[in-house]
């Protein structure tokens, strides 16, 4: 089959699901007739019909708490937020009432959150959000967090196969481009949440990361070689519940490491990867645990300041280069 | 306070006092359970009034004192395939699905028998094979989860209908609008009982909104609505008959503003001291329990004896449950740390 | 789709097509500086249509073409003291607190000299002085800060009123309802102008909500409502100046729904191409800005040679703003990292 | 003046900014008539009237909407959430309006939410919640979580005076201990955002903290006297702005360190505590960052459950022990 877009392998897992198990059905603002912002779901009404494609009033708490609803009734509700900031107003519903509630009162709520995430696509502040940053901290909830075409479709499909609530943030940015396209593996092709993804094998230093910026990383790295420095990238993939082992495997073999993600810094995922690698890799490590992030600032409009605001190659270049001597 | 004592009284349409009930086909038989579930709701109460002045309630203690027609009268219309969210006031609507006193007991007392082991407290439980859906404690919240199970039942060729509860207080939040707005667009079958008793903890409802009825809300959603006595089981109960039948039949969600009063504080450690003495003298005469009563004496379908022996046996029940509930340890520590993550199907 | 077109149709009350336009008292002067401002409301978003296309717009572009009766005919009817928040269609309420097109340009464009300097994006930007608050994405959102805003007005002895719009869809939103509800409890000034342009993006009002008309929504409150055409800039004005004018004299909020259609996409990438093109063309017959000039032209009140004048006159504004504009450089990068606190006082 | 307790401090502060300031008024749900579920606002109502205590509906969103547009008006709004867990139904008001509005468009939003968070009384998930963890990361604002009565005193009134949102966390384990019962500064006794306190100078190994954990920690550091450990405690006071230089400094001069904090550990403020130490006080340290939290878990009811759940002296004191020793 020919290669798809990180963009098409979603629609795809989504069409897959959608044909394999009736459960499944959608929720989200213009995922109908329009078939979505991004054309997640184009054609899904005129195949799947408008009770299993249901096009919402703008009202994402409502979205989320039908969802919650459904979900444990038994269906696999996915919802797509058309863009992820606006899962704020869902923030309650999921963090007080999805998260907690098998460990309340035992019953699972299988539902998936999806929509596009990320910047650097002069969104501003309200279209370029990374709520992984926040959600991490709920208890029952899960994020994943593709940074690539096959990961995208077996994740998701992972995603709305699981007994708990997903959130699954797919970064924008990627969605089209050509060199993320991707031949998708035979069959389902799932990928397990939980499992971080070793992108690139390495010996001098980890750099630990998820989403657009593996493919920041994965530059880097190739630039680096020019140095003699050799870099591991460890694909998180999952952010919830973090594949531990694997950041400390890495670590352990390298000695060091930049957790490298696009987010604000404070209260980052980034800070929680760099605590457990401070805590339980301790004795590995040869130099400081380096977060490598955004500015602590709203995410900004304009191309001069969007880029000064987002890590990009040459700043993490900098920055290897910087610890790689210390 | 005399004068939100006056705004708030107009605002609340009068309640008769009258023993003229609203008129149904329930049989004597039918009545009779209602009235036990009447007693089973206040009886259980006052044991937990009980348990609580003996510390052994670990957190807090509401009561429905006064509105336990809404929860039973709404509960009793429901068919056993129906799922329903009631929230922390709605101790009968637990017992019309089957719970026991002993697992609201355990709930309130943290045991580890109780129906969430410890883990949560009062009525923050569910069970969906008797049709229940847990709360969380935010207002407002289970109104969309309602509007989904709803919205499932119909997917799934179910004919159930989902029903659920809201304080005055609670339709002040965003969740209220969304869901019922949701529910609306969708046309799935939920109801939604508004318990209008007067107050949200000590704010009147003068200073909640500015309608004097809240059933003029169903015509912001353009579903069905309607406002009952909810000191009247009966009435309750026929309201919420033909908003099953209406939800079945495929005419969407209905808004039930059921007119009650609080007759206790807004928890056991509140003296209500904010509540105008007359309001509890009028609202007393109204007694949801001393109305049916009156009403099942006077229409010949119970006897003072028959009457008595229901409560009798509620008691004797109660005795047993209090010792069961109290004889449930704690739970064992490491309990805490488990059950995050589902890992089989729920349902 | 021809079905949503149907189910569409009769819940949006028609709106006329005549010429006949709202009564008023304004002078024929004022009534020609109204057309100046609807005038220079499209003439701007065709020249920023041009900008898009020459790819100087860094994001999105939204247009108002269609509704720009309701932006300028809401904001002629406050006084330099009130306070409103518009959204991202309502260009025209911009131009009528005194911003120049080359703000709202350089906004686009994301360029230094901006009023944000190019940290956000089109219509996010305020600016107290002129009366303006910057409205959020999240839709909804501001209905609570304006009410806010009119609470602060009241407490600070102004007579100031407070005025924000919601869409059909944003409606949907929890804060609408929270908002609106506090503003009525508190009775505070506010003016929500619903702007019902029977779509929000791809998503008709069958698809939103139940009823056949938002105002409606005013008696779920408690508060005023009317519902006027929005194609008539007259009727707007003379809702909007009622409006104000119980505001200010402590008759509490007003919802005034204001019916019209979008004459283009969601956004300029949106080709609209789930809209039926019979309700383009039905409704390109009720042009707010041909109505009006046919209006000025009938009533004696402007010659068609007044009219070119005016016309005239903003399209060589425009070129000089147009030019200001692209004058201005992007931001420098350090800029990035200044102002997320505030370190003194903004008013 | 007598010793008093922490929620009077807490009141002392909130009446006489009320009395020194007429910009300042308050919104919350049952704090006029009632005087709040917690008594912070006992006896305002009559002494400063419906204008300036107003008794809310339940809406939180529209509580902090109406805040934010108030105080872009000059006036100085302070919101009771009865609960702090409540603030979850403001998530977006906070996060995407208050947050960023200065960055965006200059405007200054001077506010106060403040309310009881914490756990240890038995309130169970959405009665002990402690939200700085999420709020953390929200660009703009600030977030303050005083441990005593004279903080909580002195940082109210800083956090009024304010010109940012600030997010005033107050712990109701505490409220009533007699134990914390303190006599106020003369004056003012403004306790400056942004500063933590060193409660106790020690030699040997650094405990972060803050809120009711501060008083876990000094506990600990009275026992281990008898194991010849003497701990430094240093009292964050503030989660935002961090005072990172007292964090660094307390680390460089013991070289060990544990970040004591009540909440559930990934996402934690612990462990953005923790990260920055790994990353900019490397070269210092003898031994693993340790945190010590919460499971990631909901926040259990029953006594049994909640004491297994909480961080306690028991707990630290093994920790450290086991620190010690590394
Ligand atoms: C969103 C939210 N805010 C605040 C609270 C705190 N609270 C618990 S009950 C209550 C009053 C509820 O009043 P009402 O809805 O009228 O129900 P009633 O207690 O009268 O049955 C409040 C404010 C809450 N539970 N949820
Ligand atoms: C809370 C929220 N959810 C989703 C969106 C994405 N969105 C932006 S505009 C829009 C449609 C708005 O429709 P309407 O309110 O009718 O306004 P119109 O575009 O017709 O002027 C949507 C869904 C948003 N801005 N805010
Ligand atoms: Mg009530
Ligand atoms: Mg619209």
């Amino acid at each position: 089959m020919a290669p798809i877009t990180y963009i098409e392998a979603i629609r795809q897992a989504l069409w897959e699901e959608m044909e394999s198990d009736e459960r499944v059905f959608m929720i989200g603002q213009d995922i109908g007739t329009y078939g979505g912002a991004f054309r997640a779901t184009a054609g899904m009404l005129d195949r799947f019909g408008p009770k299993r494609i249901i096009d919402s009033p703008i009202s994402e708490s409502a979205m989320v708490g039908t969802a919650i609803g459904a979900a444990m009734m038994g269906l696999r509700p996915v919802v797509e937020m058309q863009f992820i900031d606006f899962i704020a107003c869902a923030w309650n519903q999921l963090f007080n009432f999805a998260g907690p509630n098998h460990y309340r009162w035992g019953q699972s709520v299988p539902l998936v959150v999806r929509g596009p995430s990320g910047g650097g696509v002069r969104g501003s502040n309200f279209h370029s959000q990374n709520p992984e940053s926040v959600f991490q901290h709920g208890p029952g909830l899960k994020i994943v967090v593709p940074g690539t075409a096959a990961d995208a479709r077996g994740l998701l499909k992972s995603a709305i196969r699981d007994l708990n609530p997903v959130l699954f943030f797919e970064h924008k940015f990627l969605y089209r481009r050509p060199q993320l396209k991707q031949e998708m593996p035979e069959g389902d092709g799932l990928v397990p949440i939980g499992k971080a993804n070793l992108a690139r094998v390495g010996r001098d230093l980890s750099v630990v990361t998820y989403g657009a910026m593996l493919h920041v990383a994965l530059e880097a790295a190739g630039r680096l070689e020019a140095d003699g420095i050799d870099l591991e990238v460890l694909d998180l993939r999952t952010i919830k519940p973090l594949d531990e082992e694997a950041v400390l495997a890495t670590v352990r073999k390298t000695g060091r490491a930049i957790v490298l993600t696009e987010e604000q810094i404070t209260g980052s995922v980034a800070g929680d990867v760099s605590a457990r690698i401070a805590e339980k890799a301790f004795a590995w490590l040869d130099s400081p645990v380096v977060r490598l992030c955004c500015p602590d600032t709203p995410i900004p409009y304009s191309p001069t300041l969007e880029d000064a605001y987002l890590p990009n190659v040459d700043k993490l270049v900098a920055k290897v280069r910087e610890l790689a001597s210390y | 306070m005399s004068k939100m004592n006056k705004s708030w009284g107009p605002l609340h349409p009068a309640v008769e006092k009258t023993d003229r009930l609203a008129k149904t086909d329930l049989s004597g038989e039918r009545q009779r359970e209602l009235y036990g579930y009447l007693k089973l709701n206040r009886m259980t109460e006052d044991r937990l009034s009980n348990l609580y002045r003996q510390n052994k309630v670990v957190g807090g203690l509401y009561s429905s004192r006064g509105q336990e027609a809404v929860s039973v009268g709404s509960a009793y219309a429901l068919g056993p395939d129906d799922v329903v969210g009631p929230l922390i006031r709605n101790l009968g609507t637990y017992f019309v699905r089957g719970v026991k006193p002993r697992e609201i007991m355990m709930q309130y007392m943290a045991r580890a028998d109780g129906p969430t082991g410890g883990k949560d407290v009062n009525t923050h439980f569910g069970d969906l094979s008797r049709g229940l859906v847990a709360p969380i404690s935010m207002l407002g919240s289970l109104i969309p989860v309602m509007a989904g199970v709803a919205l499932a039942g119909r997917m799934q060729g179910k004919s159930l209908v989902a029903m659920t509860y809201i304080g005055d207080g609670g339709t002040s939040t965003g969740d209220f609008h969304e869901g019922l707005n949701f529910a609306a667009v969708l046309d799935v079958p939920l109801i939604l009982i508004v318990e209008n008793n007067g107050y949200a903890y000590s704010t009147p409802i003068s200073k909640q909104m500015k309608i004097k009825s809240l059933v003029v809300r169903a015509s912001a959603y353009g579903i069905a609505g309607e406002s009952v006595d909810g000191n009247d089981v009966l009435a309750v109960y026929e309201a919420t008959r033909k908003a099953v039948e209406r939800g079945r039949n495929g005419g969407g969600p209905t808004l039930i503003e059921a007119r009650t009063f609080r007759m206790k504080g807004h928890a056991e450690h509140d003296d209500a001291g904010y509540v105008p003495k007359e309001l509890f003298e009028e609202w007393k005469e109204k007694d949801p329990i001393d109305r049916f009563e009156r009403h099942l004496l006077a229409e010949g379908l119970a006897t003072q004896e028959d009457l008595d022996a229901i409560t009798a046996q509620i008691d004797e029940e109660l005795n047993r449950e209090v010792d069961a509930a109290l004889a449930s340890p704690f739970p064992p520590p490491e309990r805490a740390f488990e059950g995050v993550y589902a890992v089989e199907e729920s349902v």
